[in-house]
């Protein structure tokens, strides 16, 4: 006898406050707006809590807790419904949703306060959530699907949100784009599914997956299934070669960036990987693709982040390599371990997005960082917060960053699937982002201010000056939480007991972890964690000494490595890239071919041919019509007479 | 009915003979009774010098019109001229052909009703004789090429078409209580006494109302007073027969006359119980009585059609279209249905 | 002792008369009598089939289409005075304005 | 024997008057030989035993429609009708048509009647009102009380059309002041 969750009260809460907001909003005041808004995704949160409650005391063979409510799809043997599939992974991504995306409401609040169309962006959130907690608690990939969909169509119309800003409108459109071609792999990957195991019910699914051996040797239908499941993971989480969506997708207001471009969406990628770890587990070549796709994809950003000079574009690209450093500990069956870094991640890199906002806000919009400066005094509440996600995001110890970090780190090198060039390219985009971050903590916050205080006075409410406090205190959360929401991983090399791995184990039933730590022992362990943080120190000083002591030495480095320096600025020219293999062809192709070719030489040809023809037929038949009644009996008789001899003919023969 | 061709034509012929000869005659008084009793309601004698009581005034009539010249007016449409009385007259003594006037006689042997044919659809054909009578008088209007003629010719047809459907409706009650087409067994149906003395004749029966629609749609048909406007002498000349003279006109004259005679006898027959009436005395008077009983209803009905002329005034064309359409058509559809409805209930 | 194909046959001429008689007259009154001469003939037939089959359906059609001729006759003849208040002539071959 | 004798005579009249028909140029003519077309072929339903029918043919054709056509021809005073020169169509394709037409059925009705029933007068089958009545009120109800509504759409369709544009109103038409209801 299962005990009532409610589950469904989870997603559709939201629902309602977007159903509410988007079609009456536009009459309410912007209270009213406001307290809807907050209030549904409020009581999702705390709906979620309360079942956290409740799992935890639930029994373990209850787990997982699945729960079907209506019947979607009948066709013969296959079915699809709608139903919730609870176990330790979705109740994690449930609680870190709706906790982070409720936060980051009540920031929107004021960050929004003096925006137009303000009740369509509540609408656009709450919708979003909406369809973030129905791809976290699906129990089926169909359904899980839906919600994919759906967070992609929430981030198009947030990131479009400016829809009078060309460029926001173009950046919404590649986000979709882009995402298209990963959801083509993903559809692919679920055909296959249902080809051979006739289902798509997690329930189902995975028992039946478990039964089969490891594909050993390359090629296999698992092997395929996860590499599709992959492409469509990387399209969502921003991975290589589709990444290119996300810094565009900065055009959005500041807290859709925290929220869906750095919290939970671009997440949604991973936990996908690891909500089919059977499938994964069984594909290791599959796995493999994973495990290089995600730390090329962590390197490749991490030094483009590091030319960059506009803030939100430096977080946007620690956001894509952070990802990858999640796809990395997927791909070494590290499961666990990169949940563990999406939650930590979701904390500081929110906080950073926010308090980036937060920065920009005081500034009246400017995000260029080499106009920043000095905002250290200016805005205590913002600087303290952010160097707490900061120190977080570079790794160091006790920050909540270090141990999941740490954590994947050493899972890359010791873990079945791991090799020590892993771990060394992790330990290396480890280095460059503790550099790339406090290069933006010390052009953001120390030396003095370098744009001119006119601009930013003239427009607005005066001097530079602190966010409202609804904003600050979701930062102040979040900076608490990027501070000690690492230690309940605490690994057991420093006396922890990795309270998380433990939690999450049922579900991922492969232990990679324990059998690589009964392989190697804490000390190794301990080393490498001792050598990751040296390497995010390094970053921190290198950064001291490039942007705080000796100014120069940037522009000299940039011009003594030259072309180097500028392919990094310009992101090694991957849009332009693409836009030259993809895009012009398409272009030029439809252009030429299709519409000229195809469309106006042979569709609208035959129309207007035969349109001709009948017009010269019907010129010639108008003759008949002489307006004589009597040719007109003639035309009867004539017919009347055919029709008897017809008949005659038919009775005679 | 056992008998033979030969003496089938003999006896038709001999009935025929008869029937003209009474029929003529009886028109020919018709019209003395007419000059005589308008006399008497306008406080005049009427004819009254020749022969007693101006009784052989339709003689000289007759000769007068006989000897008359029949000129023909330039610009008429000549065969149509001629046509028009010819075919009024004719279809006016035909209708009387229908009439059953008695019961079946047994003159030498031979067992033959006192009409020249027993149809079963006799009332029927009788109408459709009288429908087209109006060809007599609207080709009569229209050849003879004169606006007085013309105007009354299309009064005629209008009017007539338009009245024969009240007097048609009007049968349908009696048709509907007897049950058949056939004149004779009408009558036979009305045969008897209600209540041991009152006869019951369809007019007794219910149909009062009918027999009044009747009355006035009949008086339209054969143009009479007070419907005489195709001949209204004050407002166009003489309506149709303007144009006509001597025997033609002579010929109209007969044929209005003879089709009084007829409508009165189809009132007579359809509405006061035909022929029955007491019977008594020898067998030979048991024979005439009944023709005697006809015979006076008959005259009655006739007597009112001249008294109504003698006293009425004539309607107005669009009063007398209204009358039609809006009064008399309604009222005979009304009786239509109370009549099916209380035969319905009845069975 | 007749055929009735005889009947059949004389109904087939009147109609064939009444084909021709709209093809040839030019009187728009004219052209409707034609028509009636078709309906006319039509009937005969009808009632010809009745008596070859012994069924009495065929004159209850007759009557039928009795009815619908009168009411085509009304609703015709109506449209011939309103074509005459307009145009002035009974000729079909003056009332010809329907055409380009 | 007299059956054939009266169906030719008939016949002949009928057909001579539907020729007739044809040749006058006068419409009244034309009207008139129509009546008699009626009127005989009436006698045949006669013949044939459809006695109703005939009465019918006769009030109904012959006493109302045709009365119609006479009325309106006096009423337009329908002159002859002029010589105008015909359509072609109806010439070189209706006059073939017809022709194809007629001898078509003509041919199949005498040759391949596959019934050859012949009509004799001492053959009991009447037409009676009653039989008639029975299959109009009871068997062909719906079709009979369509045709009512025929009848009174196709009154009030001639009223509009006949009279004059305005005076469609009936009652308080200008020259047909409200009739008395008198008398």
């Amino acid at each position: 006898m299962k005990p009532h969750l409610h589950l469904w009260l989870i997603p559709l809460l939201p629902l309602a406050g977007a159903a509410i907001n988007g079609l009456l909003g536009r009459r309410f005041p912007q209270r009213v707006v406001t307290l809807v808004g907050n209030t549904f995704v409020g009581a999702s949160c705390a709906m979620a809590w309360w079942v956290f409650a409740r799992f935890l005391s639930l029994p373990h063979e209850m787990l997982p807790y699945v729960r079907d409510y209506a019947v979607w799809i009948r066709a013969g043997d296959f079915s699809v419904s709608y139903g919730v599939y609870l176990d330790q992974l979705s109740m994690i991504m449930v609680l870190v949703v709706t906790s982070v995306g409720f936060l980051i409401h009540i920031y929107s609040i004021g960050y929004m306060a003096h925006e137009g169309g303000y009740y369509r962006f509540f609408a656009y959130l709450n919708l979003f959530m909406f369809f973030m907690l129905t791809l976290v608690l699906a129990n089926n990939y169909l359904v899980m699907f839906i919600g994919w969909e759906g967070v992609g169509l929430a981030s198009y119309l947030l990131i479009g949100f400016f829809f009078l800003r060309d460029s926001a409108a173009s950046a919404g459109k590649k986000a979709f784009i882009v995402n298209r071609i990963g959801d083509f792999g993903f559809l692919i990957a679920l055909f296959l599914l249902i080809k051979h195991f006739g289902s798509l019910d997690f329930g189902h699914l995975f028992p039946a997956i478990s039964k089969l051996g490891v594909e050993n040797a390359g090629a296999g239908l698992l092997t395929a299934i996860g590499l599709l499941l992959m492409m469509g993971a990387a399209g969502k989480s921003a991975q290589l070669p589709l990444y290119v969506w996300l810094p565009d997708a900065m055009e959005g207001p500041t807290p859709v960036s925290a929220l869906i471009h750095a919290a939970t969406m671009v997440t949604a990628g991973v936990y996908m990987v690891a909500r089919s770890n059977v499938i994964f587990t069984r594909a290791p070549s599959a796995m493999l693709a994973v495990a290089i796709v995600g730390c090329l994809t962590a390197l490749f950003a991490a030094t483009i982040g590091m030319a960059q000079t506009d803030i939100k574009k430096v977080l946007a690209y620690s956001t894509i390599s952070q990802l990858g450093y999640m796809f990395l500990a997927c791909g070494v069956a590290a499961f666990s371990a990169g949940i563990f870094h999406l939650m930590t991640h979701a904390f500081f890199k929110g906080l950073l997005f926010l308090g980036a906002g937060s920065v920009i806000h005081a500034l009246n919009g400017e995000q260029d960082m080499r106009r920043m400066g000095g905002l250290r005094k200016q805005i205590p509440w913002t600087f303290w917060t952010m160097t707490a996600a900061t120190f977080a995001i570079a790794g160091i110890f006790p920050f909540a960053g270090f141990f999941s970090k740490d954590e994947i780190l050493w899972n890359a090198f010791a873990s079945e699937h791991g090799s020590w060039i892993f771990w060394s390219i992790g330990l290396l985009t480890a280095f460059l982002t503790s550099f790339y971050m406090f290069r933006l903590w010390f052009l953001t916050f120390f030396g003095e201010f370098r744009g001119d205080e006119a601009s930013t006075r003239e427009h607005g409410h005066g001097h530079i000056h602190e966010s409202p406090r609804v904003m600050l205190i979701p930062l102040a959360i979040l900076a608490v939480l990027s501070v000690i929401g690492g230690w309940i991983g605490w690994p057991e090399s420093i006396g922890g007991m990795q309270r998380f791995d433990h939690f999450l184990a049922p579900v991922f039933s492969s232990h990679a972890e324990e059998a690589a730590v009964a392989a190697a022992g804490h000390s190794k362990e301990l080393l490498l964690a001792g050598v990751s943080v040296l390497a995010a120190l390094l970053g921190l000083f290198f950064a001291w000494l490039l942007y705080q002591c000796r100014r120069d030495l940037p522009d000299k480095i940039a011009s003594a490595l030259g072309g180097l320096y500028i392919a990094v600025r310009d992101k090694y020219y991957v849009d332009e890239g693409y836009a030259a293999a993809f895009v012009q062809p398409l272009i030029k192709g439809s252009t030429y071919l299709l519409w000229r070719g195809v469309d106006a030489g042979a569709i609208d040809a035959t129309v207007n041919e035969s349109a001709e023809a009948a017009q010269h037929v019907s010129d010639a038949l108008r003759h008949m019509q002489s307006g004589n009644v009597r040719s007109y009996a003639g035309w009867v008789a004539a017919g009347a007479a055919l029709v008897i001899a017809y008949m005659v003919y038919l009775g005679v023969r | 009915m056992g008998l033979t061709v030969t003496t089938f034509v003999v006896i038709s012929v001999i009935k025929i003979v008869i029937a003209l000869v009474v029929l003529l005659t009886a028109v020919a008084y018709t019209t003395w009774l007419e000059r005589k009793l308008v006399g008497h309601i306008q406080n005049r004698w009427g004819p009254k010098r020749v022969g007693p009581f101006g009784l052989l005034q339709p003689l000289a009539d007759g000769l007068k019109f006989i000897f008359k010249e029949d000129l023909t007016p330039p610009h008429v449409y000549k065969p149509l001229y001629i046509a028009a009385p010819i075919l009024s007259l004719a279809l006016a003594l035909t209708s009387i052909s229908l009439v059953p006037i008695g019961n079946w006689v047994e003159v030498g042997g031979v067992y033959t009703p006192i009409e020249i044919t027993d149809v079963n659809i006799g009332l029927l054909i009788i109408l459709g004789i009288t429908s087209l009578g109006v060809y007599g008088i609207a080709l009569a209007g229209w050849s003879s090429n004169s606006k007085y003629s013309l105007l009354g010719g299309l009064r005629a047809s209008a009017q007539m078409v338009s009245y024969e459907i009240a007097l048609g409706l009007s049968l349908v009650g009696v048709l509907i209580m007897s049950g058949s087409l056939n004149l004779r067994e009408i009558v036979d149906m009305q045969g008897g006494h209600m209540w041991a003395w009152i006869p019951r004749w369809n007019i007794f029966r219910g149909q009062i109302v009918a027999f009044f629609v009747y009355l006035a749609a009949a008086f339209a048909e054969t143009n009479r007073v007070p419907f005489d406007l195709p001949e209204a002498e004050s407002e166009l000349v003489a309506g149709y027969h303007t144009e006509y003279s001597s025997m033609k006109f002579a010929m109209f004259f007969m044929a209005e006359y003879a089709n009084m005679i007829t409508v009165a006898s189809i009132a007579t027959l359809l509405f006061l119980g035909g022929w029955h009436g007491p019977l008594f005395g020898p067998w030979w008077l048991q024979n005439i009585l009944p023709v005697f009983w006809f015979a006076l209803k008959v005259f009655g009905f006739i007597f009112l059609y001249i008294w109504v002329r003698g006293t009425l005034p004539r309607f107005r064309y669009d009063q007398l279209m209204a009358f039609g359409w809006k009064f008399l058509f309604p009222l005979a559809v009304a009786n239509v249905l109370v009549t099916s409805l209380i035969v319905a209930l009845q069975k | 002792m007749v055929p009735v194909s005889y009947y059949l046959v004389l109904s087939a001429i009147l109609f064939a008369l009444g084909v021709v008689g709209f093809l040839i007259k030019r009187n728009l009154i004219t052209l409707f009598m034609s028509i009636e001469l078709m309906l006319n003939a039509v009937n005969l037939a009808f009632v010809a089939f009745a008596w070859q089959w012994k069924s009495l359906n065929g004159q209850v059609f007759v009557f039928f289409v009795m009815v619908v001729a009168a009411a085509e006759a009304a609703v015709g003849l109506a449209i011939i005075i309103a074509v005459f208040r307009t145009r002035e002539t009974l000729n079909v071959d003056r009332v010809n304005l329907l055409k380009l | 024997m007299l059956q054939l004798v009266l169906f030719f005579v008939f016949g002949t009249i009928a057909v001579a008057a539907a020729v007739n028909l044809l040749a006058q140029r006068h419409p009244i003519n034309s009207a008139l030989s129509l009546v008699v077309v009626m009127a005989s072929v009436a006698m045949l339903f006669l013949l044939m035993g459809a006695e109703f029918l005939a009465a019918i043919q006769v009030i109904v054709y012959a006493g109302a429609i045709m009365v119609l056509f006479v009325f309106v021809i006096m009423l337009l005073n329908a002159g002859e009708e002029e010589r105008t020169a015909g359509s072609r169509v109806a010439k070189r394709l209706g006059f073939p048509a017809v022709v194809l037409l007629a001898g078509l059925l003509a041919w199949t009705l005498l040759t391949r009647n596959q019934h050859p029933a012949t009509v004799e007068l001492s053959g009991r089958f009447v037409g009676s009102p009653v039989a008639i009545a029975q299959l109009i009120f009871r068997d062909f109800l719906l079709p009979f009380e369509v045709t009512s509504v025929l009848i009174l759409v196709a009154i009030m369709g001639a009223v509009v059309l006949a009279s004059p544009a305005g005076t469609t109103t009936g009652r308080g038409s200008p020259e047909q002041p409200p009739a008395k209801r008198e008398e």
